[in-house]
């Protein structure tokens, strides 16, 4: 039960650890450009993900003065996912225009053709 | 090439978006919203729009100049009022004291924070778009000569 | 600082401004030969002036903070000398450079960076400390790369590779000696620097070690020579000359002051004082094998310029023999150290003396090969004439500059034998007569397979002498004789030098009052060696020893160096592909292992997807049988409302005949709301309730 | 010098004010570089005026909105802040004076000096940030533009390679962000002061969560500044790019990460919470290896600019070394060698990119006899190689020198030594290329030196390495400083 109890308190870092996880794979793993990206995206969320729930409070409301509410959820980590989402997508608008280039150039956008194309031409 | 449904959902949508988006660019500090949301949805529309004519109709086209003012127009805007700042003998971004300061709750209620959300989205919208443009008809040459 | 002080500069700045000059000069001949005169012997008088001015004036320059050290310029006696002496040599080998490099190409690149290194060489003798004495010698050995390889052709290219790698890595690890002398001691200054070593983390025998290394590469000592014998057969005869004569004397003056300066102490006490000795003792020794093996391999030559080479690392081994005696005599090591600095003053000379003759012997032949040559004596009767007395010299034979240094040497080793009781010591001195023999032989053998003889080959009849070589090559035969004659006068000279060293000058004037040269027993001395010398020449002639080549593979540099760095470098590459490798496969390992992990994974999803398949089966099931249910209870309902209609109709129809509701039982009508179907939303709005509620706190 | 207060801001907002304008004014070249140049010198007149002012008054702290500290973003200039500033605004106006008057190989040149604005500008931000969010935004932006200028040479290679940057590079983005997050969780704040009297408190607490962001943070930087076993990326990209920006990213872009991970180190971490972990002895082995593969594998290189990303990669080790052996020596010469290293390396940059673009020819082994031919361009080269041997009287032997001392200082002789190796490995490489250019046979190539526009930024980087060989004290008071901010 403790376990559940200590699950369940602690869901989002979790969730986001095994996003994390998933998205470094993908990203290390895939030979196809276009996942390496999505793992890429994965991953930057997961990161996303735990920053908000580092300020997040059960019950909390947003941060703007109103009457009759207390509690407010921390709205820095907010803020910063705000310029984090901006970052990752032009992260992802860049390498998506990067894909393409490679595929204009070598004509397949899987990392390891590519690499024996390379090789191919060197030799 | 038209697209009878895609045109009519546009002449509908894309003032909506827009206006949606302006509100939510206006209400910045308000509200939760403000200079990136309203800019992303203001450039969405953009998208929309292009997408709904196809980039077939030179007269509907959007220009690779516009975006590219939008951007640093936004871009601008934000620096500018930052260095407002330091003219006035304070510091860089400094708000309290440089721009009036309105009611609270109002439009006009805290200074540059709407000019600089204003320059913040004009900067998204035009950004977003022209990632779209770029992705769609940009890049270089295949072999790299040039 | 004084005004005087600035006169430091001269000899540092000026060949560099000359070299700048030079090259900016290079469309004009004529100015630019005038140029290069004007600058050596403008730079030879100002060190004349420093060596005049320096014993009472004690000159120092102290610029900029360097690093933390500082550049200085504080010139010692022995300095000031060396920096006379290399200013005089570099001003005749550039006056006879001038003539013997007419014909060659490149000479402004030539011209240029002779300048460049004899303000590194004036630089090293001129230095106040270990790391203005290491920047001037840097600039020196790069500088002189060029003069190596001037021929630019494979044999020169290879010699300057092992030139410049053995100069770097031997700067190398001079500067880490350096590293290690200011890390202990705080200083960079020549200064006595014993005691505070001793205390010090680092081991005053390493740091000799590496000192002895690190300057040893230079000097020539074996087994660090290998660079030499390669260097001085290919580059130009004045090159060669100044590496030998002057450049090689940078080595044996940085292990001189290692050894009688900064590894000494003011007052030494017993512990320390056993340091010097023991490294004295091993360089001793270090020294007889650098002697007999140069001797050994120049009698095995056959081309003039190698014999000379490996007589230089020979006679090198001299020098550094004084120098082991002094150190390991201490205090009373003043005869030693002044027969070391002699030595090296007349080697200065003489060798580079031999070099410019071979080179004018050269450029009539184009060939320096023993075999090819002979009977010079009649085409070159100056030069023989010149060549005989340098040789004689070299040999040491009495009234030549070679004499009094070579006696002083001796009578150095024996009084280090008889100093502390050492037998073995006096088995050195009997290597150090066979050492002699052997110089004797090759000398032997050089000038009779030049001059002797008759020649058959083909003279280049184009190129005069002129003036300007004869006039050089009989200053320094003349300044052979010179020293020759007058040697207590010169060993006076040399013994002033040992100021600010540990030697004592009280011990070492008496030992020097008590040298006799003229005596029967010297001559005798002399020899000796030379009629075992001529034996031996005879010998080798008649056996035919010498003729044969010494195989690749017994050199030094096949067995120790080349190894060495091969080794080193498959070790490199092995331990660098495998880590590169390793981190590789890490990657893919990872890969590999993240993979297994997501396979299990995967097994879980398809297991929780065949869970959730079977959970929907499960759900339709009882769906299914609900809706059953359902219709059942519908079917029920309708049933009962049917028979509630009938009912009511039967009821209705007995009150009033009408069929105008039995038409459209299923049109929404008021009417037709039942209980039943108003018990059916009820129930449905009951659980919508339920439904929101229990969601708003879950969602919540 | 009141007048230097707004500095630190106004250094990143010039450069990215340029980088906007700059595209707006299409295809008038001689506006565009005078934009460029122009915004390169004022933030180098400020960053001087900067450094001035940190050394008469000590560390300039700027609240950005003049909001204090917990609440608002402020700008942290101290030493080694200001050192870092002006080594950037140096180098980068010289190779900004490069890339508008040097051979052109970009299409769009008012796209890349945008590109290369924003870099200037990031990598400006990310030495002064005073808070890690703000930190790690410029951090993305550099290396989002640095990968941008790879790529925008526009062939297979280079697009390649810098897809490879890119990738990897987003891997130590998301270390970064995580660790960054890590942190804020344990402290609550961003503001690297506050978190570092916070975690004097709770550090204790949470030994795992400061372990796993420290080992994310040092990965994540690793990646980025390419520490050894995390330099894949790095010969293909540097080697690839365009010359300006191969001068950029070797010179500048691989050290301000360095210097990023250094300030966080006793900003925000403290360095008793930073000794707490084996990282010293985790950057001593690293940096060896650095050392001994980075040199092996550049001695086997035929290509002229992948023989420099390789010693690239060891010289990254040396400033590693520096603060790996942690005291006041061994980090005056890891500081040092930051400039030093910049100045020589894109140098060698930017002459090698003279010499390909001059002759065609890129591998060493037809390098034979250019010398000859371009003496002017290679006498550059010969400058920065003998730079990197470290030969005195050049920068390099400086920057060794102190690295040596400061391994004595630490009890390490094999590093002093290890140092020296690497000198003699350095020596191995570069002469060869060195005496084959001058002294080699005649090639068929037709190559000249450039016109006097085209080398007269080489010519200033070659006087700054003599002129930091010989006057080196003009930096100690600064590099000094900046030794003691680490060592207390």
């Amino acid at each position: 039960m403790v376990i559940i109890e200590r699950l369940y308190t602690n869901i989002y870092y979790l969730i986001s650890v095994v996003l994390f996880i998933i998205g470094f794979h993908t990203m290390l793993t895939h030979n196809n450009l276009l996942k390496k990206i999505m793992g890429m995206n994965i991953m930057d969320t997961s990161l996303f993900l735990f920053f908000v729930s580092i300020g997040y409070i059960r019950g909390g409301q947003a941060p703007i003065l109103r009457e009759g509410v207390i509690q407010y959820v921390n709205p820095v980590p907010s803020a910063l996912i705000l310029t984090g989402i901006v970052i990752s997508v032009s992260f992802t608008a860049f390498a998506l225009a990067l894909v393409v280039l490679l595929h204009k150039q070598y004509g397949t956008i899987d990392a390891d053709k590519i690499i024996a194309l390379r090789s191919r031409r060197h030799a | 090439m038209h697209d009878m449904i895609l045109e009519m959902l546009g002449r509908i949508l894309i003032p909506a978006t827009q206006l949606f988006g302006a509100y939510i660019l206006f209400h910045g500090h308000l509200s939760p919203g403000g200079g990136f949301s309203g800019g992303t949805i203001i450039g969405a529309s953009f998208i929309f729009y292009s997408l709904v004519y196809r980039f077939s109709d030179k007269k509907h086209r959007l220009k690779h100049e516009t975006s590219l003012w939008f951007e640093v127009g936004g871009a601008l805007i934000y620096v500018g009022s930052g260095l407002v700042g330091i003219l006035f003998g304070r510091h860089f971004l400094t708000n309290q004291g440089v721009f009036p300061i309105g009611e609270p709750g109002r439009l006009w209620s805290s200074g540059m924070i709407l000019l600089v959300t204003l320059g913040i989205g004009a900067k998204v919208a035009g950004t977003v778009f022209k990632l779209f443009q770029e992705l769609l008809e940009g890049g270089a040459e295949p072999d790299g000569h040039h | 600082m004084h005004s005087l002080d600035l006169l430091l500069l001269v000899p540092i700045l000026l060949p560099l401004f000359g070299a700048g000059l030079v090259f900016l000069s290079r469309a004009r001949k004529r100015v630019q030969d005038a140029l290069i005169v004007v600058t050596v012997f403008l730079t030879f008088a100002g060190t004349a002036a420093i060596y005049l001015l320096n014993p009472e004036y004690r000159l120092q320059l102290v610029f900029f903070r360097l690093v933390d050290y500082g550049l200085s310029f504080r010139p010692t006696n022995l300095g000031t000398l060396f920096a006379l002496l290399s200013a005089g040599l570099w001003a005749l080998i550039s006056c006879y450079a001038l003539s013997y490099m007419r014909h060659s190409h490149s000479q402004t690149r030539f011209s240029s960076f002779l300048l460049v290194s004899l303000s590194g060489c004036l630089g090293v003798f001129l230095a106040g400390d270990y790391f203005t004495l290491f920047l001037f010698f840097e600039i020196m050995t790069f500088a002189a790369y060029p003069l190596v390889i001037h021929d630019e052709d494979d044999e020169a290219m290879r010699a300057g590779d092992s030139y410049l790698y053995m100069g770097v890595a031997g700067g190398l690890v001079l500067l880490l000696g350096i590293l290690m002398l200011v890390w202990s001691t705080g200083t960079a200054d020549i200064v006595p620097a014993l005691d505070k070593l001793q205390g010090g983390a680092i081991s005053p025998y390493m740091v000799a070690l590496v000192f002895l290394i690190g300057f040893g590469v230079k000097a020539g000592l074996v087994p660090l020579h290998i660079w030499i014998p390669h260097t001085y057969p290919v580059a130009p005869a004045p090159a060669t000359a100044l590496l030998s004569g002057v450049m090689g004397k940078t080595g044996f003056y940085g292990i001189l002051s290692v050894l009688t300066v900064t590894l000494s102490s003011p007052l030494p006490s017993k512990g320390t004082a056993a340091i010097p000795m023991n490294i004295g003792f091993t360089l001793i020794w270090v020294a007889l094998l650098t002697i007999l093996c140069g001797a050994v391999m120049a009698l095995l030559q056959k081309n003039v310029k190698r014999l000379l080479a490996y007589s230089s690392i020979s006679q090198m081994g001299y020098v550094m023999l004084a120098v082991g005696c002094a150190a390991y005599l201490g205090a009373k090591g003043g005869l030693p150290y002044t027969a070391a600095v002699f030595h090296a003053f007349n080697h200065a000379v003489f060798k580079a003396g031999l070099f410019m003759m071979m080179g004018s012997v050269y450029l009539r032949t184009q060939s320096l090969e023993l075999g090819k040559l002979g009977g010079m004596a009649k085409v070159l009767p100056f030069t023989a004439f010149a060549t005989l007395v340098a040789t004689l010299a070299v040999i040491g034979v009495p009234g030549l500059s070679g004499f009094g240094s070579k006696k002083l040497v001796q009578y150095g080793i024996e009084k280090a034998a008889a100093y502390h009781g050492e037998q073995v010591l006096t088995w050195a001195v009997w290597l150090f007569v066979l050492g002699s023999a052997l110089t004797a032989a090759y000398l032997i053998k050089l000038y009779y397979g030049v001059f002797l003889g008759s020649y058959r080959g083909k003279l280049v009849s184009g190129a005069k002498e002129g003036v300007t070589i004869p006039a050089v090559l009989g200053l320094v035969a003349g300044s052979i004789v010179a020293v020759g004659l007058f040697p207590e006068r010169m060993m006076g000279l040399m013994s002033r030098s040992a100021a600010g060293t540990v030697v004592n000058f009280g011990v070492m004037t008496e030992q020097l009052a008590a040298v006799k040269l003229w005596t029967v027993s010297s001559y005798t001395a002399v020899a000796v060696p030379v009629a075992i010398g001529v034996l031996v020449f005879f010998a080798a002639r008649h056996f035919k020893f010498g003729a044969g080549t010494v195989p690749w593979w017994l050199s030094v540099e096949a067995l120790l160096y080349r190894p060495i760095t091969q080794g080193f470098l498959r070790f490199c590459c092995r331990y660098v592909t495998r880590v590169e490798g390793g981190i590789c496969d890490l990657y893919d390992r990872s890969g590999t292992v993240s993979h297994s992990v997501l396979r299990r994974v995967k097994k879980l999803d398809a297991m929780l997807d065949e869970g959730y398949e079977a959970a929907q089966r499960t759900t339709s099931l009882v769906v299914d049988q609900a809706r059953g249910l359902e219709h059942g209870v519908e079917e029920a309902y309708a049933r009962v409302g049917h028979a509630a209609v009938e009912t009511t109709r039967r009821m209705r129809s007995e009150g009033s005949d009408s069929d105008a509701a039995e038409q459209q039982p299923g049109a929404w009508n008021p009417q037709n709301v039942t209980l039943g179907s108003l018990v059916v939303a009820g129930v449905m709005f009951v659980v919508l309730v339920v439904l929101y509620t229990v969601g708003i706190r879950v969602l919540r | 010098m009141p007048e230097f207060m707004h500095a630190p801001v106004l250094i990143v907002a010039v450069l990215l004010l340029a980088a906007f304008i700059t595209p707006l004014l299409g295809k008038r070249q001689a506006a565009t570089n005078a934009v460029f140049l122009g915004a390169g010198v004022v933030a180098l007149v400020l960053s001087v005026g900067m450094t001035l002012r940190v050394l008469a008054q000590g560390t300039l702290s700027y609240p950005v909105g003049g909001w204090p500290a917990p609440y608002g973003i402020v700008v942290l200039v101290d030493v080694f802040a200001a050192y870092s500033s002006l080594v950037l605004a140096t180098v980068a106006l010289i190779i900004f004076w490069f890339a508008a008057f040097g051979p052109r190989e970009v299409r769009h040149n008012g796209a890349y000096f945008t590109l290369i604005l924003l870099l200037t500008a990031a990598m400006q931000g990310m030495v002064m940030a005073g808070d890690l969010f703000n930190l790690f935004v410029f951090i993305e932006i550099s290396s989002l533009a640095a990968i941008a200028i790879i790529a925008i040479k526009g062939t297979k290679e280079s697009v390649e390679a810098s897809f490879r940057y890119l990738v990897l590079s987003a891997l130590g983005s998301g270390g970064l962000l995580f660790s960054i997050a890590l942190i804020f969780m344990i402290t609550g704040h961003l503001n690297m002061d506050y978190i570092r009297t916070t975690l004097m408190v709770t550090a204790e607490q949470y030994p795992l969560n400061l372990l796993t962001s420290i080992g994310l943070m040092v990965v994540g930087f690793g990646v980025k500044a390419a520490l050894f076993p995390m330099h894949v990326w790095l010969p293909d990209a540097h080697s690839n790019a365009p010359t300006a920006s191969s001068a950029l990213l070797s010179g500048l872009v691989v050290k301000v990460y360095i210097i990023a991970l250094m300030r966080i180190a006793y900003l925000a971490l403290g360095l008793e919470i930073f000794a707490l972990f084996p990282i010293r002895h985790l950057f001593l082995a690293l940096s060896t290896g650095a050392l001994v593969a980075g040199s092996v594998f550049a001695m086997v290189q035929d290509n002229v600019k992948r023989l420099l990303a390789f010693s690239t990669v060891a010289q990254v080790g040396c400033i590693f070394l520096g603060f790996g052996l942690f005291n006041q020596r061994a980090i005056e010469g890891g500081v040092l060698h930051i400039l030093n290293h910049a100045v020589m390396k894109s140098l060698l940059f930017l002459t090698a990119g003279v010499i390909i673009h001059q002759s065609g020819i890129k591998k060493l082994s037809q390098f034979s006899g250019l010398g000859r031919k371009m003496p002017l361009t290679f006498a550059a080269f010969t400058i920065g190689a003998m730079s990197m041997v470290g030969v005195p009287g050049t920068a390099g032997f400086i920057s060794k020198l102190y690295l040596a001392l400061g391994a004595l200082d630490a009890d390490m002789l094999v590093f002093a030594v290890l140092i020296l190796i690497s000198s003699l490995l350095n020596a191995a490489y570069y002469f060869p290329i060195i005496i084959s250019a001058f002294f080699g046979r005649d090639s068929d190539a037709e190559a000249t030196d450039p016109a006097f526009a085209v080398l007269a930024p080489v010519a200033v980087l070659a006087g700054m390495v003599f002129f930091f060989g010989m006057f080196p004290s003009l930096m100690v008071p600064l590099v000094r400083q900046t030794a003691l901010l680490f060592v207390r």
